[in-house]
């Protein structure tokens, strides 16, 4: 099976990227959604966790919520793919299954 | 009640009981779900640990006390319940601090035998990725 | 593919129910059926036909009932969870002695099976929530 | 002492309304007064008369007002938050063009000025949320 | 709009905008706070301080765009925005990042000055002290 | 000025422990209320945390929601106070303000 991972929450603010990465196998997918799109962004106390996950998953942040936020494609960790909502239901599909981590 | 072939259910909690609802109405769902006759387990990690704690008392609270109806899961043959051991180790809990739930086995002449199986975070991760589909509450 | 969701939060206060309506329409763009959207805890609040958000903000529950007209998409509001939080429509609000329902159009009430049966019925179930 | 509650969540989801409620029974059995309970955000939701709960667990909504009828607590929803949410009132309701309300017996519409003010006028302010 | 001293109120900000509402209904409080007269400051902490990102532009996301309201503060008499500088650090931001707030002082021949102001959590710490109110947004 | 600092959220979901040990002085008291009171119990991860606070605040738990929850009075730090609604009540008049840390 590939599973796809989403992750709702600032990885500031709530433990759900970290659980999400701890239980995620190699070569699964995390989509970065709401306020999870932080943990998107370069420069944070955050960047070198998820620099060591992508190194197993793939990881993807939903673009219309970095938008709203103020987080230009500019600021964003290399490597992380970019989705629009159809992209997410492509990833969705395009998955055996989907586990949210809220 | 469903055709085709039985799909592999988790309910997957990670909320410690009482601070929200997710832990209850979660609850309600495994045992309307029970009815389905699919393979179906839950997992307890993080706070969710705490969902099974022993000698939970809510009478000077005010509010209802949900913790026994986990007792009634294994009459709904239910009786895969998986908890994550290093989400224990973190809360200083071990199996001993959790109730003791169990389910008789029919096939063994009805022999009682406990529903909570200490698994390691690996374990889980691959339980989960093994699934039809993951409940989250 | 046929795609179940589940929605756990109410509109406005979590970003939970604008994800999954967007999410919603995009999969019936690219020809996916969106076999049913279940609202549970909180989430059962999406289904008020009382609400009035301020004139240059969405409209949530008029976006679901809309898509539900134009698509025919299955809008299932949870009883228990509903009962627990005064969402009610004529035959509950009758059974539970109260003088008024406030259920939207395109919005039905019914149990946790559906829930059960559309996670086991669709190919993809997708949680919205907090 | 004057104490002023603010509640930001609905009931149930959270135990927030229900750690507030037991903290403004203490408060009055202690002698203080609590001047205004300000219901924000999805605390709204706590003003609801459409709420059947199951009859083994307790009735939130039915709580506050007891307690309002009681000790003639304040009990206030912000009328910007309850627009939003669906909570209303037979003036709200027909400002509106709603056939139906839903606000329970003991609780009143306002502003958010009423919570400004409870701030202000208050030797404590409390807050229980999310 | 009070008789009697003037109260300190600060209005504490620690949650992201756009995930959930308590940003956007926070900041109703704000202005409607104005109009009381009260020795009023905002301060940002953790994810807080993203509701200040300059650039935010919902027309993607189907959600009205309340960003801009903040640049009213000023206009409001709410000129004291204090910004955790080590929430900042850890997020990657800089004060260059966030939107220039402003505001005219009136006893200065209306001089447009800056009114986010960063601290360091020992400040921010001895300010939230001071207070006689805090609202937690 | 000395501050009631209450925090509601267990201490490995969410910041909000940690961000009112950095944020609240010397001599403030900290009442744990609501999961918030998961942090009082011995043996955990968040202990030594707590433990130093303690070092610099004064701390307690409501009892009502340490009953709800299965946490005996043996399973707490040593040192940390108990009161039920009546002490919240005290502990808030008795303190120049109140913040809430959720």
């Amino acid at each position: 099976m590939t599973v796809l991972h989403t992750v709702n929450k600032s990885p500031f603010e709530k433990d759900s990227l970290d659980t999400c990465i701890a239980h995620a196998l190699d070569g699964s997918t995390v989509l970065l959604i709401e306020d999870g799109v932080y943990a998107a962004t370069r420069g944070t106390v955050v960047e070198p966790r998820v620099r060591d996950a992508m190194q197993r998953m793939n990881f993807y942040v939903l673009a219309n919520d970095c938008k709203a936020r103020g987080l230009g494609e500019d600021t964003l960790i290399d490597g992380i793919g970019r989705v629009d909502y159809g992209g997410f239901v492509d990833l969705v599909t395009g998955h055996d299954s989907v586990q949210s981590w809220l | 009640m469903s055709a085709g072939p039985r799909k592999k259910l988790m309910y997957l909690n990670r909320r410690a009981p009482g601070g929200t609802i997710y832990a209850v109405e979660g609850l309600e769902v495994v045992l309307i779900g029970a009815a389905f006759d699919q393979d179906v387990c839950m997992a307890f990690v993080g706070d969710g640990v705490y969902q099974l704690k022993a000698g939970q008392d809510t009478s000077d609270s005010g509010v209802k006390n949900f913790s026994p109806a986990y007792r009634a899961l294994g009459d709904y043959d239910v009786n895969r319940l998986y908890v994550e051991r290093e989400s224990l180790e973190e809360r200083g809990l071990g199996v001993d601090d959790l109730m003791p739930l169990t389910w008789e086995d029919e096939d063994d002449d009805w022999a009682e035998k406990p529903s909570i199986h200490v698994v390691d975070r690996a374990e889980l991760a691959r339980l989960i990725d093994a699934q039809d589909v993951v409940f989250n509450f | 593919m046929k795609i179940g969701l589940l929605v756990n939060e109410g509109p406005y206060q979590h970003q939970a129910a604008d994800t999954a309506f967007q999410f919603a329409q995009a999969a019936i763009e690219k020809g996916h059926e969106v076999f049913r959207v279940f609202f549970y805890h909180d989430g059962v609040n999406n289904g008020t036909r009382l609400a009035t958000p301020p004139q240059d903000d969405r409209h949530i529950q008029r976006r679901w009932t809309a898509l539900a007209e134009a698509h025919g998409v299955d809008l299932v509001v949870c009883v228990a969870a509903a009962q627990r939080r005064g969402i009610c429509d004529p035959d509950e609000a009758k059974r539970n002695g109260k003088d008024a329902d406030n259920i939207a159009p395109g919005f039905r009430i019914s149990g946790l099976g559906q829930l059960v049966e559309a996670a086991i019925e669709c190919d993809r179930l997708v949680t919205f929530g907090d």
